[in-house]
């Protein structure tokens, strides 16, 4: 299984109780794993409000997953 | 100087601009988001920054300098702050030089209006009355999986990334 | 404070933007107008602004109101040079403070364009080949009385005033 | 014959070859007035590219002139 690193942010950080973690993973893509994680951590942003960015690039959410991927889900932001 | 930069400690505009001044320059623009007492209706005291760092500043530095090229300015750059905000304190910061006052003006409206809605960075507003909630998030998180409130133009993908980096 | 001022010392752009700030004000934009280097093709070494001066701060003056009521700003002010100035040097500077950064964009600019056309004053050139000319009206009196080329929009009759100020 | 204060300012200034002056005019109107001069001065900018001031604030080309006014015949400006 790969694994993967995830950092969150803001309100998602919150709800994970954690700035990052390392996981091992079954999900395929960025979209599965963020429904793995919203069902262990609570989140309740939906995916639909997210973009994801993968080792610090914005990608798409059925991107294959790679062993060493580093993952953040990015919630709606509000720079400014 | 990189045209896109965090900072933690206050925004000091005068030394900012300086280095974007040139003699062809008829014109600079500058705009400052300052932290409101006044956010939808409530109350606001303080409020706390944070960014996916490496990303912003990427996608900041495109977004300053494709705005420079696209109107014709000369120089631009654009600051943000991070960590505790107070009322009154400079949360963003963009400068722009061009030959004449209009590619100043759109330089720099387009810049903040990207900043704003299209960098990985948000802001946890702190209420007088004890409350606290990250903006554009709670509500959204509140009415899911429906979310029938939320403001999508907030969430746009980048052009670069296209509605395919959107899930 | 006169929201339009003149001045012989160089602008100093933090000392006119503190008093402008208040806790309501999100939005914060100034516009800089600076001496270029080149205007119309000639190569600009120096100028010199003079102004009917009692004249130009009435009418200052209720261009920055008016602009801060119509868009719904908070407060700004205007500061334009007067003598002798160098290539870089601030001509005119314009601060305006609102809740949102869009009244403050439209109110800055509102004041800028009103200030450059409707306000008495003048500013000559001196040109890198000796030669020197009052601009806007070197043209004019050339080609009078015709004056085919003359712009027109740039010696417009105030809306207080109507076209039956203009001869 | 009304006695009027004249004030003059960048290319008027220059052909005028003075910042004031007063004058006994016969003109009985701002645009008769600026004629006069004109022909005394070599004034070259038409009156259609001018606007005028009487005692400090615009008014209309045919407005009577009264004694002891002051009178600024405004060039074309250029501000900023």
């Amino acid at each position: 299984m790969p694994r993967v690193n995830l950092r969150y942010y803001a309100l998602l950080r919150e709800q994970a109780g954690r700035q990052t973690e390392t996981v091992d993973t079954a999900a395929a893509t960025p979209a599965a794993l963020y429904a793995e994680l919203a069902a262990r951590h609570g989140f309740r942003l939906p995916a639909s409000q997210l973009r994801v960015a993968v080792n610090a690039a914005f990608c798409d959410w059925q991107r294959p997953i790679e062993d060493g991927d580093e993952i953040v889900f990015i919630p709606p932001v509000a720079g400014g | 100087m990189n045209a896109f930069e965090f900072s933690t400690a206050p925004v000091d505009a005068a030394a900012l601009a300086a280095p974007l001044v040139r003699p062809a320059a008829g014109g600079f623009a500058a705009f400052e988001g300052r932290v409101r007492d006044l956010n939808e209706g409530r109350r606001v005291i303080a409020l706390d920054y944070e960014a996916f760092e490496a990303l912003a500043i990427e996608q900041g530095a495109r977004i300053v300098e494709a705005a420079i090229a696209r109107h014709g300015a000369i120089a631009g750059r654009c600051v943000h702050r991070l960590g505790p905000l107070g009322v009154g304190d400079v949360a963003v910061w963009v400068g722009v030089a061009a030959p004449h006052r209009a590619e100043a003006f759109a330089a720099c409206r387009e810049i903040i209006d990207a900043i704003k809605h299209r960098l990985p960075i948000w802001k946890k507003e702190h209420y007088a009355d004890g409350d606290s909630g990250w903006v554009n998030c709670e509500h959204a998180a509140a009415h899911a999986p429906a979310a029938a409130g939320f403001d999508y133009s907030r969430q746009r993908a980048l052009p670069e990334v296209g509605d395919a980096g959107q899930a």
